[in-house]
Formats: C-alpha cells, structure tokens, sequence
C-alpha cells in the first residue's frame, strides 16, 4: 500500500502529468492557450509510429512468443466482453436510455492509446519489461467493442441494420492501421531499424508525449468546461468504477495468459481504458442519436485522468502483487 | 458579364459522414461540390471547437452550386444521408459564370 | 422537398474577437451559428495573411443561419461587438431543410 | 439595422493562382476580398483532398462582398485570371451593414 | 569595443541570424517560401515549453534565491514604466495620435520571448549563466504594459472603461499561462525531470529555434512589404532607439537587483525587446482604432532584427562591463 | 547483380521503403489515415533545411571543389536538356497531345528532392560519400526543365507569349530558396555550425524521413485510385523508362565530370527522378488546360515509388561498376 502510494505520488509529479494537469487547468481557467490541431494530430502520429514500431522491434529481438496469438485472441475477446459489462452497468447505475448507454459502453470496451504510452513511460522508468506484442493486443482491441455496442443497441424490435461500409471504416480506422503497420515495420526491421530510428523514436518521445498530454488535458478541460450539467454523480461513479471493473478483468487475462509481470499490467491498463479517437467516430456515423458530449467528457475528463494518475501505479502494483514480482 | 441563374447549397455535415455525402451526391449525378474547414461553432447540441482535436471530430462544410432544375436530386440525396444527423442545410439563389461548367 | 425561408448571416471579425462575438450571440438567443477559417484577405487596413502567424492574428467567419423574424436581435447583438472593429457583416436570404432545427 | 444592398460574389480558384487573382482584383479597384482554405472537392477534373499535400496543390475561395454598380468590373478582372482555369465563380444578392466600408 | 564587434560578427553569422536573414529576403524577394501556421505555433509551443522548463529546474537546482521575489516585483515595475517612456518618445518623435502611440508603447513594455530565447542561446554559446527565475520574470513583464498603454489611451475626456473580461484574458493568455507553467513544472521535477526531457527539450532546441527564425523572418519582411509608407524616419529612429532606452532601465534594474551578468543582460534584453504575439492580439481587443500594421511592423520589422543582431551582443558586452565580470 | 539485388533487398526492407509501402497500402485500402497538410509541409521544410545545411557545412569542410561550378553548369544542361527527351518519348509512345505531352516532360527534366534524401540515407549506410555541391546541383535542376516544357507546348503557330512574372515565380520557388539558403547557412557556419545542429538536423533526420514517406505514400496511394483509367499501358511504361534513360544521361554527366562514386550515383538519382512539388504548381499557371493528374500520377505514382525501391540501388551499383569503385 504504501509503495503503491510512493508510486502514485512520484508518477503524481512526472513532467508528464504535470504537463497534463497544465492544460487542464489552462482551459477550465478559460485561459486561451491552445495546440493547433494538425499539431495535435502530428503528435499522435508520433506517437503510434513510435510505440508501434518499438513493440515489433522487441518481438523481432525476443522471437515470437508462443502466447502472442493468445493473447490477440483473448484481447478481442476481452474488447467484445467489456461494453456488455459497461452496458450493463450503466443501465442499473443511471438513467441514460440504451442508445447512450451503448455509445459509451463501446467507448469503454475499446482502448486509449496515449494510457497506454503513458504506462509504458512508467513501467520503463521502473526498469519493468512488457510483452513487444502488446502493442498489437491494443490494436487489436479497439474494434471489437464496436461490434457488441452496435449489437447491444439495435437488437430490440426497432434495431436497424448497420450499414455495410461501417466495418471497413472501423477496421481501417487510421490508428489501427498505423499502429498495425509500424508494429509490421518493426518486426521486419528488427533492433537494427530501431537503433536507426532511436534518436526519433525513443530520445525525445518522453517531451512530445508532454506536449501532447498538454494538448489532451486542454481538450479534457473544454469539454469540462461545456459539459456542466451532463456528468451525473451516477455517470462521474461510472467513470471510475468501470475503469477498476475492467483493469480486474484484464489482471484476469493476463494471469491466464501468464504474461510477464509488466504485461499484465498493461492488460490491466488496456481494459481500464476508454477510446477517445476512434470509437466517437465511428459512434457518429452509427448512432447519431446518441450524444457524443457524454461519453467524450466521461472518457477524456473522467476515465483518462483517474488512469493516468491513480490507475497505472495501481494496476502495476497488482500486477506485481499477483505474479509475485519483487 | 453574362452569367446564369443557380443555386449553391451549404451543407454543413459532421465529419465522420464526409464520405457517405460525398459519395451520395456523386451518386446522384452531381459531379461539382467543394469542402471548407469548419473551426467550431454552436447548436442544439452545444458548442466545439477543432481546437486540438486528434479524432476526425466537428463539422465541415460542403458547397454546391447547381442548375436550379438539378436542386431537387440534389437535396433528397443529401437528405438521406444528413436525416438522422446534426448539421444544417441552406440553400440560396446565385447567379454563376461560364453555365456550362455545371 | 420542403424547405422554409431563412436568412444567411456572414460576419467576417477579427479573431481576438471571437469569443465576444460568440458571446453576444448566444447572450441574443442565437445558439445556432458555424465558424470558419480565414487564410487572408485584403480591405482598407490593407492585405494581410495567415501564413506562419504565431498569434492570434488574423480574421473569422462567423456564419449563422437563423428566421428572417429573429434576423434583427442577431444583427443588433453582433454589431455592438464588430461596431469599432474592422471587418464586415452581410446577409443573404437563403431556404432551410428541417426548420424545426433553428 | 440599416442595411444596403451589395453582391456577394465568390471564386473557387487554383491554389497557385490566387495572387494572380488578387493582384486583377486590387487592379480593378477591388480592394475588399477575404480568402478561405478549402480543403477538398469533386469537379469535371475529378476528386481531390488537401490532406497530405506538400506543394500549393487543390483551391481556395475568395470572397468579395461589392456594390452592385462594381460588380461587372469585378467580374470581367475575375474572369481575365480564372478563364483557362479551372474553378468557379458565382455572385448573390445580398445586404450589408456599414455600407461606408464598401 | 572590438570585443562587441568580435561578439557581434560571430552572432551575425550564427545559423540562427543567417536563418532569419534567410526569411527576410526570402519574403522580401516575393519568394513564397513559407511555413504552415500550425508549425509556427507548434514550434512557440515548444519554445516557450522548453525555456519555461529549464528556467524553473534551475531554480529548482540552485535553490530559490531571495532575489526571486524582488526581481518579479522589478519586472512588473519595469512593464508598467517602460510604456510611459514609449508614449512621452511616440508623442516628441512622431506625429501619431495617443491612441497609434499607446498601442505601440504597450508592445515596447512588455517582452518578446523569442528574443529571449536567442539571448539565452548566446549566453549558452559563451560560457555564461543567468538566474533560472529570469523565465518567471519574462512572464511577470508580458502584461503589466498592457495596463499603463490602456491608462494613457483611455485617461482623457473621451476615456471609456476597459471591458471587464479583457484583464481575465491578459492575464491567462496562452504564452504565459505555458510559460508559467512550465517553469512550475521545471521547478517540481528539478534536474531529474530536466535529464528525462533532455533529448527533447535541450538537444533539438537550437534547430528548431532556427526554424522558428526563419519564419520570424518571413512574417517580419512580408510585413515590411506591406507596410511601404507606414515606417516613417522617425517612427524608424524610434524602433532603434527605444530598445536601447529599455536596455538602459533593465541595466539599472538588474544592477540594483545584483544578479549575475548574465541575468543584467537577460534583464537588458527584456526590456529592450517588444511584444508581437500577445499584446497585438489585446490591442485589437482594447484598442481596435488604433493601426496594428505600424506597432507589429516597429517590433516585428525593426525592433526584433536589431536586437537580435546587435542588441544582443551589445547588452551582453555592457553586462559584463558593468558588472565587472572576466 | 547478386550484389544489386542484396542491395535492393536490404533497401526494401527498410524503415524508409516500408514506410511508404505503409502509406501507399493504407491508401489503396480506403483507410482514412492521413497526415494533416501542415505537418507535411513541416516535415519537408525540415528535410530541406537539413539537406540543404548539410551540403553547404560539407563544402566548407572539403573546401570548394574546382567541380563545383561545373557541376552546376552541367546540372542546370541536363535538366534543360531532359525534357526534349522525355517530350519525345510520350509523343511516340502515348497518345497524349503536345500540351499533357509538355507538361509531364517539366517534370521529370525538373528532380524529386525527397528522392535525393533517400538516396543520401542509403549512401550513407553504405559508407559512401557524395560532394556537398549536389545539394546546390540539385537546386539547380528544379527549374530549366519548365523553361524547356513551355518551350515545347508554346513553339506552335497557336503559341501564346509566357507571363513575365511567372519566371520570378518559378526561381524563387519555395523549395529553391530554402535549399540554396540553408546550403548558404551550411557554407558559412561550416562544421562547427553542423555540430551545433546535430541534434536537430542528423540525429532524429531518417524517422522525420520515414514519416515523411508515410504520408507520400498515402498521397501516391490516393492518386493511384482516383486515376483509374488515366494510366495507360504506355504511360505506364513511360514511368519507368524515363528514370532509366534519366540515369544514363546522369551518368555520362556524373562521369564526364569525374564526380566520386557517391556523386555519380546521386547525378543519376536527379536526373532519374520527377518533381511533385515545384512543378505541378507552375505548370496549373502555365499550361493550364494540361490533366494534372495525369502528371502527378506518373511522378509519384509510379517513378517516385520506382526510384525508391529498384532505381536507388540500381544507380548505385551501376555508379560503382563504372567509377571502378571497389
Ligand atoms: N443556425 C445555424 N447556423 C449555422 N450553423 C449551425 C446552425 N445550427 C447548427 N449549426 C452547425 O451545426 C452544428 C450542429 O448543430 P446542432 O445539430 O444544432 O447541434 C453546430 O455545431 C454548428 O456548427
Ligand atoms: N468587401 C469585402 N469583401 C470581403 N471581405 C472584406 C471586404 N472588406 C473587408 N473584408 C475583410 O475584412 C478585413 C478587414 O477589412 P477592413 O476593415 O476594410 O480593413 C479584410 O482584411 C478582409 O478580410
Ligand atoms: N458545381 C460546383 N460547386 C462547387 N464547387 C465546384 C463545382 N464545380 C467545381 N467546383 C470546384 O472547383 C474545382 C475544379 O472544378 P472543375 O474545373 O470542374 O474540375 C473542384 O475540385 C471543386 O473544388
Ligand atoms: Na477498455
Ligand atoms: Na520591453
Ligand atoms: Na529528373
């Protein structure tokens, strides 16, 4: 408990969250402060080619695992099984009708990216290793929610047919496709390309993550800021309950899968977070009923931050704890 | 000059369905259209901004100028897709150069 | 199809004043309104662009579509904002889709 | 408010065109025009995106709000520029405030 | 004095200079080089980021020092006083009305950062320090003038009020609000922070402030272009002139204070330089009758390149004079 | 051959190829990944600045060759000179009109300057140098092709007189002026420039570059499926024909101007290769009612993608056998 505390508090004050909680003090203050968009979307670019590229370079290094099918399996399992619990959660916690309840859900049952860079961050500074393959899990987990929620939301009588060109969409959703591709580029080159690449990839990665989470935390803070009045109590407890439902849900993976301690908590942290770029997208196209101010605020105001600072040193710690890591 | 009666249409779509209108309008016929940025704005749905955003978020507009006879194609192709979506429609009288363009 | 009357408003503002604009808008009842890029223009305080511009440099368009009823409380609420400031407001008479919507 | 009648009149030109067109314009005597990024469109010449684009590919659109007893200088300076070119041009009624800046 | 010539030559031929001369001409030629809007304002983001960072683990390093306290008190004194100056020079020189000279003495009081910046680099290039707190003193200059520049244009008869909400958005202007919290972040995460940014934040810094530079230069001769007519000999002697008025007043300030050479140079070259990012943007705002292409073409056009070309080693060389250092 | 075929084998296995084959898949695959415009443009002011630098810090370093104003001279012949055989070739192999015909012929007698960055990365690898001068060789080549090209189209009794202003237009292109100043900047600041640049300019230059590829790939791939139909077998095999007779005349250049290894190869790379940049703009303002796709096509789609995977290490090779190399 209390190294889960020092953790917390040492990860509390890294130049990264701190540069977080700069922009979302920033734009609650209404300050004018502000990261141009194709800036932001560079950055992201950045920052996918990057973790992409390091995790096929670690799997070209250690081989391929004999689990690295396995564990794509059990992600897709896990990202279609997620929006069902958070469906199901959400209907009894509060009082959003199904549309949204779905909406969110498949936010939920998809996955954040930038969490996860940020726990790679922070399993690194700690000298902890994860599986090179996870960053393919994580690509592999960001549709397959999509599927349940839109199943969820249109199986009543009503329930429409999802239009054909969606799943295309969704599957060659510009993410998926560059962290998918730098994973492949990775593989191919091995740590030859990586050591090439280091001084882009790797050196200054930490201070654009910064920068980005800067960017984020402008992003959470507006939509804080225009969100007055939609976060319930029942939706803020949502935000933080369906992050610690899922992350023990991945520690139930992970052990089953007997990853390495850092890759079950990454597991964890997959599972506990929540889609803010490709799910709302495909979201709009698919149930523009449903109001994407909700489940953007709850994702990227709620879940995001209480990963970032609480969750990622909570789950590694479990992770330590349950695989009897020293 | 001599210039020809016509009708631009604004349609202001959320981004995620650029595609599908485009592709509906090719689909009725109507081969000339043009797409602006839109930076942010307000609704029934509240405000945005593209300030900062990574995901394909917001709005865009989608102009259209068209021989006044083609308006009707036009706006039922456009309909279909923008039915159950928010943004807006608007369509005003113009008069255009070189006619045989469109 | 069925469409009703309404009136285009276009209000080209420098950007510094964007938030007063908006401000006022919605203080006048008007949520509805799109707000576009500009890249550069020209009129009497000369030419200028936006090009490499670090600051919050340059000008906006402001476009709302509203009923020709309410076409006056939006003129007067965005003229006490532009009223010293350079840039210019124009309105055109337009056809809407879905008027349950403005 | 007191408004005044005027013409709206605007031209989707080539990116790499647009100081030829200012320049005709300035040179016509038409120093009001405001220029917006586009960001795509669909024409007799096909498809095509701005997204990606290195060079000063794909078009922009100035808008000109004018008297309408200017309006015919205006064009025929217009045309001069856009006539081998791809692009359109079309003019619409409209009203302006602060017709002193016209 | 062969020592300033000496200094200056070197300055002249840096890659930084020659990338602003680069620009200049190149804008000045019609070329139509240029740089995308949001690389300019992702590379300010990162400028103002990075020396707001390095300032604040400095101080973090060297301990807080008693003069920190007292030397914001001295910069904010200075932004208020150095618009008086500006007006009382505008009103004798020129014949622009109090409204144009109120305008333009609001960018003189306060500070540009990327001179700053290019002074630091100098330093740096020397061999010499200055007090890390001299970030938060750039900061605590960038308003106050905004405040004596209003009093002067609005005190006479026809003075209206200043709207309520402009001081909210001067004081939380976005290249403060980085810049401050930057250096907070510098300050909590001190020099293990600095090391873990490092490869971000100092190694690549001088390369992007080339291009940064660059397009300094651009923006700074199409301006100059624009304005054929508008720059008068007076208004020119004045964007001469005033930037030495100001190194003289951050001399004295700098001496009273007793900071170290390089922090009297830094204090000369803040108050020597001028604004052209946020006190543009509030002049608009406060002041719409007065011509924004006379002050930013004064700072942007004038000012700026002689600053950066012989301000800068001139302040350095009277720095050290005056404070007796090697 | 073994030795060509090793070298195109271990060529199209690297980050920079695969990343384009990222980019041109994704494309060709309707993904809606993309790279914002700005960040593009960004990243090849970047690669330009950095080029051009290098060659200018490598020609301070070697002193100025007696070359190099031959170099120049023969650079800017052989791109007036390409055209007409280019312009020949279409006329005889495709259907094309003499206006599409000229047209296309400005850009292949103009060079591709991210083709020039690659081929300098696989040079690199491969231990081998080049004279710093190509860089301005290059800049050299990018114009004389369209005085040729509006030659060719405007010969005719229809000929129409060219626009003055267009030829300041095209000399101080963007492109042009950024690489002949940061070669200036290069020249002038020399190694001890270079070094402080490093950190900036070298290290993080191949990752800049395969991102840089990602999005060429993904612009080449968007070509491709909008000119379904626009490329005939003739064209086609005109694309990659002219690479080929490009290089041979690059190589009796290279050659005649007894250039070392490394510059022979890289006088074939500029002469092989085809503008996407500079020229297709000042063509839509010369010859307007020539098909752009057409050109751009041919250039990126399918000589750029040539070049870069079968022509880099062709050239090489052939640069090797004929300069005796080892
Ligand atoms: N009356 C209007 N005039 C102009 N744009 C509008 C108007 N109403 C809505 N919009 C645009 O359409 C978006 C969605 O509108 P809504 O469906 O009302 O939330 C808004 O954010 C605006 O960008
Ligand atoms: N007649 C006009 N038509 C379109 N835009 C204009 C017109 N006049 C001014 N503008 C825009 O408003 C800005 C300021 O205009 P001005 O107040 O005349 O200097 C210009 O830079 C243009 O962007
Ligand atoms: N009818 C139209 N309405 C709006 N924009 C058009 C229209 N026709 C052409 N354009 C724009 O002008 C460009 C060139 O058109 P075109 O000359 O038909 O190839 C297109 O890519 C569009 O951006
Ligand atoms: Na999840
Ligand atoms: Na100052
Ligand atoms: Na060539």
């Amino acid at each position: 408990m209390g190294d889960i505390l020092a953790l917390a508090g040492s990860n509390l004050l890294s130049p990264i969250i701190l540069s977080f909680a700069l922009g979302l003090a920033a734009a609650l203050a209404r300050s004018d402060l502000s990261v141009p968009e194709a800036a932001a979307k560079a950055m992201s670019i950045y920052l996918l080619f990057a973790i992409g590229f390091k995790g096929g370079a670690a799997v070209a290094d250690h081989g391929v695992d004999a689990n690295l099918i396995l564990s794509l399996f059990a992600g897709v399992l896990l990202s279609f099984a997620l929006p069902l619990v958070a469906f199901a959660l959400l209907r009894g916690l509060t009082q959003l009708g199904p549309i949204d309840a779905a909406a969110i859900a498949a936010h939920y049952g998809s996955i954040s990216i930038v969490t996860f860079v940020a726990a790679s961050s922070v399993l690194t500074a700690q000298g902890m290793e994860f599986e090179g393959y996870m960053v393919a899990v994580a690509a592999s987990m960001e549709a397959p929610a999509i599927v349940s929620a839109l199943w969820l939301a249109t199986r009543g009588p009503a329930g429409r047919k999802v239009e054909s060109g969606l799943w295309q969409e969704i599957l060659l959703n510009g993410s998926i496709v560059l962290l998918v591709g730098a994973f492949l580029i990775g593989l191919i080159t091995g740590p030859r390309g990586l050591e090439d690449l280091a001084p882009f990839i790797i050196s200054p990665w930490k201070g654009v993550l910064c920068l980005f989470l800067l960017d984020m935390g402008l992003v959470a803070g507006r939509g804080l800021r225009n969100a007055r009045g939609i976060l319930t109590p029942a939706l803020l407890g949502f935000g933080i309950l369906m992050p610690l439902v899922g992350a023990s849900l991945g520690l139930a993976t992970g052990l089953a899968l007997g990853l390495i301690p850092g890759g079950v908590a990454m597991m964890m942290v997959l599972a506990a977070s929540a889609s803010y770029i490709a799910v709302p997208a495909a979201m709009r196209v698919a149930l523009p009923e449903a109001n994407p101010a909700i489940s953007l605020t709850l994702s990227l105001g709620i879940t995001f931050p209480f990963n970032l600072v609480l969750g990622i040193p909570l789950y590694i710690a479990i992770a330590r704890t349950m695989t009897g890591a020293p | 000059m001599q210039t020809h009666k016509a009708k631009r249409v604004e349609i202001i779509i959320e981004a995620p369905m650029e595609r599908r209108l485009t592709d509906a309008l090719l689909g009725a016929g109507v081969t000339g259209f043009t797409t602006l940025p839109v930076m942010g704005g307000s609704g029934r749905s509240g405000q945005w901004t593209r300030e900062g955003q990574v995901g394909r978020a917001g709005m865009l507009a989608v102009v259209c100028l068209i021989r006044p006879e083609r308006l009707d194609g036009l706006l039922e192709a456009a309909f279909a897709v923008v039915e159950r979506h928010i943004g807006v429609v608007s369509v005003t009288d113009c008069d255009v150069l070189r006619a045989e363009r469109f």
